[in-house]
């Protein structure tokens, strides 16, 4: 079991990432990569060292405690993005699809919401929707049915 | 005895500084320490005038405005989060 | 937009398909690549060629009339395969998360039960399973929620 | 006039040919024509014993055993699918 967070300034390689995961062992029997990438037009991103890393491994500490992994990847950019470029990467190996499809996307909602990065576009700072906070709440909701 | 304070995003650029460092002889709730950072310059001003268009964190997690803040602390203000 | 089904025995290249997903254009914000792997032991993969691609297709136009898609792979494999070799490759792109979650995650619940593929492992064909029936039912009650 | 008929799985392992025609003057259920079938071989016989465990498509098209066949449609016969 391989668990990885980082948060960087190059870009990452969604080969080497989603190799690393399906090499994990004879057990791994899914693996979902969530990549999300600057869309329309060129980001600054601004974040908080030390807060960011400790954030985004809590996040991950509660998808194991629900979801039986067997693996997981959460890599951070941050500093100036073109756009196409990737913004974020969740990788989620599990032995079966429900738990890699769940937790990834679990994972994606409450990066969301509480890792501490802040988006600057030509137009100024992005503001924060309220749409993200209701999609990291419903896990909230879904424990109970969850487990 | 201080409390060291970090900004990011529009809450930085308005305050012009990054970090920085403020007396603190005691334990002080969050919102009160807000209250005095809001007189130091207008720069803090503009940046503090809205809690409500704010969040907060104490040692890197998150905290309400209840929160005390005791000397020694890292404290850090900044808009919602928009990562991801 | 590019839509894509392949069935075939050669194994698939996850950094080329996630890279065609990825640059379908400055509107997409988000890629979910969800592979299947073969656990624990080889596999054969039997399958129905003609019935095979038309269910995957129908599928596909399904989740296009469900979630805005910009672009979606679908790829299923035959014949033999070893512990560890990808099965099955789902890939979409759209502008933001939940619809290229949701949509990855329809896509494999209903290949489960439609795509006419059999496994059959050293102890035999492999047995379907109740719970892949609940999964994709589950898409039937809530496509009124999902809109 | 015939219909083509495809085994898929241990279908096809039990009966012993991936595919056969057979004749077929005109429209028939696909539960008559899987009666049929049953007795031309023990191979048939023991691929198509429990239909409950059978699932079968018309032209490519998921088929349940009410459903008409006619001279000149592909029908497979096969067990619950299980790729993913």
């Amino acid at each position: 079991m391989t668990f990885t967070v980082r948060v960087e300034a190059q870009p990452f390689d969604v080969a080497r990432e989603h190799a690393r995961l399906s090499a994990l062992g004879p057990g791994v029997g899914a693996v979902v990569l969530f990549t999300g990438q600057v869309r329309d037009e060129p980001l600054l991103l601004d974040h908080y060292p030390g807060m960011a890393e400790r954030q985004i491994a809590a996040r991950l500490a509660e998808a194991c405690a629900r979801w039986p992994l067997l693996g997981a990847t959460i890599i951070h950019r941050f500093g100036p993005l073109a756009v196409g470029e990737g913004i974020v990467l969740v990788g989620t190996a599990s032995a079966h699809r429900a738990a890699a499809f769940e937790s990834a996307s679990f994972l994606m909602d409450w990066l969301k919401t509480s890792a501490p990065f802040w988006k600057k576009a030509a137009g100024g700072w992005v503001e924060a929707r309220a749409s993200d906070e209701l999609a990291a709440a419903r896990w909230l909701e879904t424990q109970e049915q969850l487990r | 005895m201080a409390v060291r304070l970090l900004y990011f995003a529009w809450v930085r650029e308005r305050i012009g500084v990054a970090d920085e460092e403020v007396p603190l002889e005691g334990p002080l709730p969050l919102a009160a320490l807000v209250e005095r950072l809001r007189a130091r310059t207008p720069g803090h001003a503009h940046a503090l005038g809205e809690p409500a268009r704010l969040r907060a964190a104490i040692n890197q997690e998150f905290a309400d405005w209840n929160a005390e803040v005791h000397p020694g602390d890292e404290v850090a203000l900044f808009p919602p989060v928009t990562g991801g």
